[in-house]
C-alpha cells in the first residue's frame, strides 16, 4: 500500500458496475445458509472454508457431503454450512466421521479440525484414521494456537512463538517441540493424499484449493485417507495488528510447516 | 494519467471487519482503507482506478465483502499525476 | 434359530442383532472382551460393521457417527474403558443421539456411573439391569428400542456372570411397537438444498432453522428427563405384599436375592423382594410401595453402598433402610467374589431377621 | 452507599479491560469493589458483559447483581431480550445512568426513563489513531460525567490492569481515556455517583 | 501479601501456591483456562513446574507422575475435560494418589459426577465447593490438606462466578496442622535395595511386601471411604433453629441463598438456610437436624436436581423437600444464568412460603 | 535339534559343576524380588525386561530408577522389579513420567508398555511426550497383539496376521495398516533416541540390549526423549506352538516392524 | 437331580474346553445345563474356574453354586484358601467325587471326607504327544468314573466347543478323551451321577 | 568319539516351561527336550555333552532356568559315533 494511492480519486463500489462487464467468483462461498462470519477481524478460518466449499461444488458432490466439526473456532461454521453436520467433540472429529462414512459409504465425509483439535486432543484419533486408510478427508485449520480459548500454544506452534501461556516464546527446553502433523500423517500406510498450503496470500490461496480438491477426489476414487493442512492466520491469538497477519505466518509457522505436497497415491 | 482499468469490484461495507488484509493482497495496489467507520465501528477498504479483477481481494477476504467484475472491455480511468 | 447352548456374551451379540444393530465396535476388556469377539464375527456375516477400535475413546467416537446417521450403532466396556467414553456419552445425551452402551461390569459399583452419568452435566442414561442371560436377551433388545424412542443412549449394565455363563438360548426378535421416523439421520443428502441437517450437543443449528438457542437447549433438558422418568420404570417384585422384611437386589445379585427369597418363603419365612430392572429411572414407587410398614428393607448390592441411594430415595424414612451387601471380588477383580453364594446371601437376610448386625 | 455499573459489547471492544480499570481504580481511591466479566479466550464477536460494583462500605452482596445503577453500552447486540438471555436493559432501574457509544450502539433508548449520555467514543478513537479504544474512551467519559472515581485514578487502574504483554498500549489507552474525559468536559458530573438524589433510581 | 484486586481464578492460584502446591497442568476451556495461565506465570516464578499438556487425559496422568513422588500437584477443567479425567481419578482414589482438581464448573450440575465419582467403581472424593473467592481461598489450601490427609483426591468444585469474580484479597498460607510423612513417594532412591516402592491402584504388592492382595484391596475400600465421611463433613447453617423453612444451597448459588435469606429475616421472615461446604462427604447430619419439624426444606441449585438427592437421603421425609432452583445457563453455556438473581431466587421462596408452585 | 542329539549321554545339570568354572551372567535378570515368572511358556517379555535391569545396574542407575508400567502382560512385573515403580494405567504411562521426572529431575525414568498400550490406547501419550523432548525413555514391547486379552488385533498388527479378531488374518481393506511406531517416534524433533530390537535369537538380544544400553545413557546425559521398541515373542497370542515363536516372528512382525537404529542425536 | 461340577487349575490347563464339552456333552443328551467359567484371555499361569451344572429338570439356581458334587483338579494352586479366595476345597461336602490330576495336583486330600480318584492325566497326555491336553484326558476319566454322560457324548460336546481356528486340534481331544475313559477302566462308575445314594453329599 | 566341551549349565527343572526356545537357540545344538514332565507338567532341557558356555539359552529362556559356567580348562567328553 504506497502513500499516493489515497489520492487517487475513488471508484464506486456500491453497485454493480453499469458497463459491461461479467461477474467472476461469487462474492459468498457457496453452501453458505448466511453471510454473517462470526470471525475476528483477519481469521484465516473463513478463507480456508471457502476452499473446501467450491470444490464440494466443483467436485460436484455438495448434495452428498457430510461435514463432521472439531471444536475451535471454525465450529461457528456448523450452522452457515448448508451441509450435513454431525458435531463431533474436541478431537474426536475422525473417528465420528469414520462411524458415518461405514454406515454411509456413499457420502463425502471430511472433518474440519484445529491445529489444537486434531494434534492436541486428537492427535491419536487422527492418526488411528489414517492408518486404517479410512476413506475420508480430514481438513486441518492450522493457526498454531488455540484460537477460541484466547492464543494458548498448541503442539503445533513453533519455537519462539509468543502464545498466551509462553509469553516469552515458546521455548522448547521446557515447553518441547511443535509437531509436523502432516509430515507424520505422510508416513503412515492407509493414506492416499497429504499435502499441506496456507492462506495468507492469494496465490497460496489458490495452490490451497488444488489441494483441497485432489484430496476430496482421493475419496470419491476411494483410494484411501486424505489429508489438507491448511495453515491459517489468528490474529488475535498472535496477538498481533491483523495486517501483520500473512507476514508473521510466513516468518514463524510457514517456516517449520512448509508447504507443498508430501504424499500422492498414484 | 489514465489508468487501464480491467475491472471493478463492489464494496459490502457493513461486512467488512477492517483487518486490512486486502490491501496489501491487491496486486496493482488500488484498495486503501476508508478513514470513516461501518456501524461496527471498523474502517473499510476503497477502491481506486486500475483494478484488474483479478480476485486477490475477493479470496483473502474472511468477511466476504467483495464481488469482482470483469469487463467486457477494459475501460481508462484518470487519475492526477503522483 | 433353535435352543443352542450360548455364552452370555454372544447372546448379547445375538440379540442386538435381532434387534437390527448394524454397527459395533470397541476395545478388548475383560468380559466385555467376549461380546466384541462375538460381533466381529457377526455382523459382517449380517452385512454390518464392525471395527476393532484403537481405543475407548475412538470406539464411542465411532459409534456417534454411525448413530449419527440413523443407524442402530453400540459399543461397550467394562471399568476403565466406561469412564473414558464419559464425555462422549454425556454428550450424545445432550445431541440426542441414540446408542446402546454395554457395560460388562466388574460387580455392582458402576452403579453411581450408571445412574447419575459419570459425565458432566445434567443428562441421563436409561438403564437396563439383567438378572441372567435369558433376560439379557430381552433387555438388548428393548435398549435398542427405547435409545430411538427417546433419542437418548441407553446402558445395559451386565456383568462377568451374565457374560461367562451358558445357557441353551433362542434368540427371536421382539416387536416393541412403532417408533418415530429417523428423519433427522445424516447423510449428505440433505446437503445443499437449504434444507441439511445437523446432529450437535452445544444446542446450535442451522441458521436456516435456528433452534432455542444455548439457553432453550439447555432448559429443554428438565422435561426431557422428566419424561423418561414418568414412562419407562421397571421392577420385578415378588412376595411382597405380606412380607415383614424386603430385600432390594438388581442384576445378577438380585437374581441370587429372588433364589434365596424364594426358598425361604417356602420354609415359611415372611420375607420378599424388589428387583428394580431399570436402574434408571429408578422404580421409586414400587420400592416405595413395597416398603410400606415393613420392619426393614434390605438392600443386598455388590459395592460399597451404591444403589442403597435410591432405595433410601425412595423409601423416605418410612422403614429402616439396611445395607445386608458389600465389595466383593475375585482375585483376578472380576467382581465375582464369595458374597454371590445363596447360602451366604440367607445367613445375611436371617442375621437381619434376628435383629442382628450385618458385617460384609 | 453501593453503585453497580454495568459494561455491554462484543468481543474485540475491550469491555474487560475497561471494566478493570474502573474497578482498580475506584480500588485505588480505598472503595470496596467487585467485579464480574464475561468473557471467553477468543473475540469472536460474541458477548462481553461486565459489571462492577462500588461501595464505600463492605460489600455482602453476590458479585451478580439484580439492578444496575449505571451501564457502559459499547454495543446493543445484546440489550434487549434475545434467545441468548433476556438483555441488559432489563436490570436497569428508572434513573439508571447510560452511556452509549453512538457509533456503534443503534437501538433506541427510552430517554425519559434513563440518563442517556451519548459518547461517540469509536469516533473519538479512530480520531487518536485506533478505532478500537472506544471503551477506554468511555472509561474517561464516565470518569467525568459520574465522578464515581477521579480520571487519574482510571488512568492507574488501567495501568494495573493491562497485561505484561501489551504494555506497550498504555500510553495511548492513557490519551484515550482523556480523550473521553474531555469529551464530556460539558457534562462534568451530569450524573454524580456519590450523591443521594441518586437514590431516586428505582425499579 | 497485601490485599489485592484478584480475579478468583488468580486467588485460587495464590492460594494453591501458599499450600505448597508445586506441579500443575492442564488444558484451556473457559474458565479454567483461567486458572492454567495463572499458574503458568506464577510456578516457575517459586520453583515449580506448569506443563502446558496435551490434553486433559494427559494432564490428569502427568499430575499422578507428579503426585507419586510425593509433591503437591494439582490439576483440573471443565465439563468434558473433567469427563475425558474421570477414569484416571477413579483410579487415582485407588492407588490413593492425593491430587487437588479444579472443577471450574458451567453450573452446578456436575454435582452427580463430582460426588459420586464419574469414574467406575467403588470411590469418592472429597468435594469442596467455595461460595465465592474469599472462601476459595481458604479451600483451595485445606483441599492440599485433606488430599495428604487422606491420600485421596479432593475436587474443589468452583464455577464460571468464581472464576471471574475479582475481590481485594491477601492470600495467607493456612497452617491446618501436621500431617503423616510421605514416605511412600516415589523417586528411585529405594530401588534395587530390596524395599523398592510401589503406588498402584490394581492392589497388588512388591513380591516383597505382599499386601492384602486384590480382594483385601477392594474390600479396604469401604473403610476408607467411612473414616472420611466420619471426619471431614463441613457446613455452613444460619437461622435455621427458629425457622419455618430452610433452603439448602451450596457453591455460588449458596452465596446467593445467604444473602437473600439475610435481607429476608431481617425483614422478619423465619427462613434458614443450609450451605453445603463439603459436596462429600454431605453434612447429612446438619440436613437432618435443621429439617426436624420445619415445613419444607427447599433445595436452590442450578441443575436439572442433583443436590436434591442427597436432601432427600439426609431429611429422609422429616419434611416435604422442594426443588426451586433448575437449569440456567447463559447463552455461552457458562451457567450463569439469570437465575442467579437476588429477587428471582427471593421470589421462589416467597412462593413456596405462600404455599405456590414453582416453575423453574 | 536333530534327533541325533538325544541319543547322546546326559551331562548332569542339577548342581553347579565340580570342575574349575566360572558362572557367566546370572541365572536370573538383576534387580528382581522373585524367581516366579507369570509369563506363558515361549513368552518374549521376561527376555526383554533381562535386556532394561542388566542395563540399569551396568550403568549404575538403578538406584535412582524409577519404572512406570503401563498395563498388558508385563504389568506383572510390577511386583517382581526391585524398582520403584509406578503403575499407570492403559496408555497413560509416558504423561505418568513426565510428571515423576519434572519432580525429580535426578530419577532415572523409563516406562515399559505394550503395543496394545502405547500404540493403540496411547499413541497420543507417546507421541507427545517425545515431542515434547521430556527426558524419559519408553520402551516398548511389541508382540503385535494384545498379549492379555488373549490375543487381538493392535495398531502393529501386520497384514495377513491372524489374531483373535481378524481370524481370517488383517485384511488392509478392512482393518487398516499397521503403524510402524519408531518410524513415527524417530520423526519428532524432540527425540535423542529412536531404535527397534527383538529378542527371537540370542544374537538380536545382544542386539537389544545395546539399544536400550544407549537410550538409557541419553536420559542420562538429559538428551532428550528416548525409545526402544523390542519385538517379542506371544506364541498364546499368535495361537502358534512356543516354539515356532521366533521364526514366526521373524517372518510377520520383523518384515514390518525392521530393526535397527532410526536416531541417534550425537 | 441337579449335579454341580466344579473344574480348577490354572491358566493354558484347557479347564475352560474340558467345562465346555461336559456341559455340550450333557446338553446333548437332552439335560438342562448351565456354564460358568472364570477366565480372562491369556493364559499367564493365572486362575482358571469353571463350574457346570447338569439337571434332569429346568435350573432356576444362579450359575455360581453353593455347592459341588464333584470336582475335577488339573492344579492345586487355588485349592485351599489363599489370599486370592477361600479356595474350591470350600464347596465340596462330605461324600463329593474329586477326580484328581495326579501328575500336577500336590495338596493332600482329606480321603475320608472325599471321594477321590487319582488320574495321571498328564503323564497319559504326554504318551499321546501332548502334555497340554490332560484335562481332555479328564473329561473321558470323568465320563468313565461318573456316567454323568456318555464318552461319545462329551466328545461331541468338545467338538462343539472348539472355535473355528482350532478345529486341527479335534482329533488328538477326541484320542484324549477316550485314553481317559480307558485309563478309569477298572473304576467305571465308581462314582456314579445320576443314583440316589449321592442324596448322602452332606455339608 | 571325544566332543570338546568349554562350558555347562545347570537347569532349574521346576522353574521351565516348556517352551522348547532353548533348543534351536543352542548354537551347538547339546539341548534336548526331556521325556518327563515337571511338577507343572512341562517337558524341560537335557544337555548333552559340547556345551561352549555361550549363554545362548540363558539369554534366551523366559524362565530363568540356566545357569551358565565356562570351564578354566575345556574338557572333552565321551560319545557314542552317530
Ligand atoms: C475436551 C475439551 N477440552 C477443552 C475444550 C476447550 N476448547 C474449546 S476450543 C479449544 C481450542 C481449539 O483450538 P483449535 O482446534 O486450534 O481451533 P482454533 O480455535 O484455533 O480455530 C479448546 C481447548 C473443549 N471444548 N473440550
Ligand atoms: C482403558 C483400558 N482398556 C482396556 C483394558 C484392558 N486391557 C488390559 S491389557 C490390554 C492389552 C494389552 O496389550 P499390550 O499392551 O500389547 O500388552 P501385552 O498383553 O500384549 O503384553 C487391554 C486391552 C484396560 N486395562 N484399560
Ligand atoms: S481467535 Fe483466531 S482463529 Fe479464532 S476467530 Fe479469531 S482470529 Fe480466527
Ligand atoms: S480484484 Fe484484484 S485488482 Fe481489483 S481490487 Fe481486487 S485485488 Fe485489487
Ligand atoms: S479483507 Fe475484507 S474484512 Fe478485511 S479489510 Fe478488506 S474488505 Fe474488510
Ligand atoms: S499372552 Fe503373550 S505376551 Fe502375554 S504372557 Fe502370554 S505369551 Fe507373553
Ligand atoms: S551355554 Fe550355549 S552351548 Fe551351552 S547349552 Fe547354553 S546355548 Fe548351548
Ligand atoms: S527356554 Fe527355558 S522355559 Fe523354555 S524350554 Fe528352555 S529352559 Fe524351559
Ligand atoms: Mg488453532
Ligand atoms: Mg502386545
Amino acid at each position: 500500500m504506497t502513500d499516493a494511492i489515497v489520492e487517487r480519486p475513488i471508484v464506486p463500489t456500491e453497485h454493480r458496475p453499469d458497463r459491461a462487464a461479467h461477474e467472476v467468483g461469487h462474492k459468498v462461498a457457496p453452501l453458505l445458509l448466511t453471510e454473517q462470519s462470526h470471525f475476528c477481524p483477519g481469521c484465516g478460518e473463513p478463507i480456508a472454508a471457502r476452499t473446501i466449499l467450491e470444490n464440494l461444488v466443483e467436485l460436484g458432490v455438495a448434495g452428498q457431503s457430510v461435514a463432521v466439526l472439531g471444536i475451535g473456532c471454525y465450529t461457528a461454521m456448523a450452522s452457515s454450512f448448508d451441509i450435513d453436520t454431525v458435531q463431533a467433540l474436541h478431537g474426536r472429529a475422525p473417528s465420528v466421521a469414520t462411524g458415518v462414512k461405514r454406515m454411509k459409504p456413499d457420502s463425502i465425509v471430511f472433518t474440519l479440525q484445529g491445529d489444537g483439535d486434531m494434534v492436541n486432543e486428537g492427535l491419536q484419533e487422527v492418526l488411528h484414521t489414517a492408518a486404517r486408510g479410512e476413506s475420508v478427508t480430514a481438513i486441518l485449520l492450522n493457526n498454531g494456537v488455540f484460537g477460541e480459548t484466547g492464543g494458548h500454544m498448541t503442539a503445533t506452534s513453533v519455537l519462539g512463538q509468543r502464545t498466551k501461556n509462553t509469553i516469552d516464546g515458546r521455548d522448547a527446553e521446557y515447553h518441547g517441540y511443535p509437531i509436523r502433523i502432516a509430515d507424520l500423517i505422510a508416513q503412515l500406510d492407509g493414506v492416499a493424499y497429504v499435502a499441506r498450503g496456507s492462506v495468507h496470500s492469494p496465490g497460496a490461496i489458490a495452490k490451497t484449493k488444488k489441494m483441497v480438491h485432489k484430496a476430496l477426489q482421493m475419496q470419491v476414487e476411494r483410494k484411501g485417507f486424505s489429508f489438507v493442512e491448511i495453515l491459517t492466520m489468528c490474529p488475535t491469538g498472535w496477538f498481533i495488528p491483523t495486517i501483520e497477519g500473512p507476514q508473521y505466518m510466513d516468518d514463524t509457522l510457514g517456516q517449520v510447516h512448509t508447504m507443498g505436497e508430501l504424499e500422492v497415491r498414484g | 494519467m489514465k489508468v487501464l482499468t480491467r475491472g471493478t469490484v463492489t464494496v459490502d461495507v457493513e461486512q467488512c471487519k477492517g483487518c486490512d488484509m486486502c490491501i496489501p493482497a491487491c496486486p496493482p495496489g488500488v484498495l486503501s482503507m476508508s478513514r470513516e467507520v461501518n456501524g461496527r465501528g471498523y474502517r473499510f477498504p476503497i477502491l481506486h482506478p486500475g483494478c484488474t479483477g483479478c480476485q486477490a481481494c475477493q479470496q483473502i477476504c474472511p468477511d466476504w465483502v467483495f464481488e469482482v467484475f470483469r469487463y467486457e472491455e477494459p475501460i481508462e480511468l484518470e487519475v492526477p499525476e503522483s | 434359530m433353535t435352543r443352542r447352548l450360548m455364552e452370555g456374551s454372544e447372546a448379547i451379540v445375538e440379540a442386538a442383532i435381532a434387534a437390527g444393530c448394524r454397527f459395533f465396535t470397541g476395545y478388548p476388556m475383560t468380559p466385555f472382551t467376549e461380546v466384541l469377539e462375538h460381533f466381529s464375527k457377526r455382523l459382517p456375516e449380517v452385512g454390518g460393521v464392525c471395527i476393532n477400535a484403537e481405543s475407548e475413546l475412538e470406539a464411542i467416537g465411532m459409534t456417534w457417527g454411525a448413530a449419527a446417521t440413523g443407524a442402530r450403532a453400540a459399543t461397550g466396556s467394562v471399568g476403565q474403558g466406561l469412564s473414558l467414553m464419559q464425555e462422549s456419552i454425556a454428550e450424545m445425551a445432550l445431541a440426542r443421539v441414540p446408542i446402546v452402551v454395554f457395560n460388562m461390569s466388574r460387580g455392582q459399583s458402576d452403579y453411581f456411573q450408571a445412574t447419575r452419568g459419570g459425565g458432566h452435566g445434567d443428562y441421563r442414561t436409561i438403564v437396563l439391569a439383567p438378572m441372567d442371560v435369558s433376560e439379557a436377551v430381552e433387555l438388548t433388545q428393548l435398549a435398542f428400542h427405547l435409545a430411538d424412542r427417546w433419542r437418548n443412549p441407553v446402558l445395559v449394565y451386565g456383568d462377568f456372570l451374565i457374560a461367562h455363563t451358558s445357557e441353551a438360548i433362542d434368540v427371536q426378535p421382539i416387536d416393541f411397537g412403532p417408533l418415530p421416523d429417523k428423519d433427522w439421520g445424516i447423510d449428505g443428502s440433505t446437503s445443499g438444498t437449504g434444507r441439511s441437517r445437523m446432529i450437535t450437543s452445544i444446542g446450535i443449528g442451522k441458521a436456516h432453522s435456528p433452534t432455542s438457542g444455548i439457553i432453550g437447549h439447555f432448559e429443554g433438558i428438565a422435561p426431557h428427563l422428566a419424561a423418561m422418568q414418568a414412562a419407562e420404570a421397571r421392577v420385578e417384585t415378588g412376595f411382597v405384599d405380606d412380607a415383614d422384611h424386603i430385600v432390594v437386589a438388581f442384576g445378577t445379585a438380585g437374581k441370587f436375592v429372588r433364589y434365596v427369597v424364594g426358598k425361604m418363603r417356602a420354609d415359611g419365612v415372611r420375607v420378599g423382594y424388589v428387583r428394580p430392572i431399570t436402574l434408571w429411572p429408578f422404580p421409586e414407587d414400587a420400592v416405595a410401595r413395597a416398603s410400606e410398614g415393613k420392619r426393614a428393607v434390605m438392600v443386598f448390592e455388590n459395592s460399597a453402598g451404591q444403589l442403597i441411594d435410591d432405595v433410601k430415595i425412595s423409601v423416605l424414612g418410612r422403614a429402616p433402610v439396611i445395607p445386608i451387601g458389600g465389595i466383593s471380588t475375585d482375585a483376578s477383580g472380576f467382581g465375582v467374589g464369595d458374597m454371590y453364594d445363596a447360602e451366604v446371601i440367607r445367613g445375611r437376610i436371617e442375621a437381619v431377621l434376628a435383629g442382628q448386625e450385618v458385617t460384609s | 452507599m453501593e453503585r453497580e455499573i454495568g459494561l455491554t459489547g462484543i468481543g474485540g471492544q475491550g469491555i474487560q479491560l475497561a471494566a478493570q480499570s474502573l474497578a482498580r481504580g475506584a480500588a485505588h481511591e480505598g472503595r470496596n469493589v467487585s467485579l464480574f466479566g464475561v468473557y471467553s479466550g477468543s473475540m469472536r464477536g460474541g458477548r462481553t458483559d461486565s459489571s462492577v460494583v462500588v461501595a464505600d462500605g463492605p460489600i455482602d452482596a453476590p458479585p451478580l447483581v439484580s439492578h444496575l445503577w449505571s451501564v457502559i453500552a459499547m454495543h446493543d447486540a445484546f440489550w434487549l431480550p434475545t434467545v441468548e438471555g433476556r438483555g441488559v436493559q432489563a436490570k436497569l432501574r428508572t434513573g439508571s445512568v447510560v452511556l452509549r457509544n453512538s457509533s456503534t450502539f443503534d437501538t433506541d433508548l427510552d430517554r425519559d426513563r434513563f440518563r442517556v449520555f451519548d459518547v461517540a467514543a469509536t469516533e473519538i478513537a479512530l480520531g487518536l489513531g485506533n478505532e478500537m479504544m472506544g471503551s477506554m474512551v468511555m472509561v474517561g467519559a464516565f470518569a467525568g460525567i459520574t465522578g464515581l472515581l477521579e480520571v487519574d485514578s482510571a488512568i492507574e487502574g488501567m495501568r494495573q490492569s493491562v497485561p505484561s504483554h501489551r504494555k506497550q498500549h498504555i500510553e495511548r489507552n492513557e490519551a484515550a481515556i482523556r480523550a473521553g474525559f474531555d469529551a464530556v468536559a460539558d457534562r462534568v458530573l451530569a450524573a454524580p455517583a456519590w450523591s443521594d438524589d441518586n437514590e431516586e433510581v428505582r425499579a
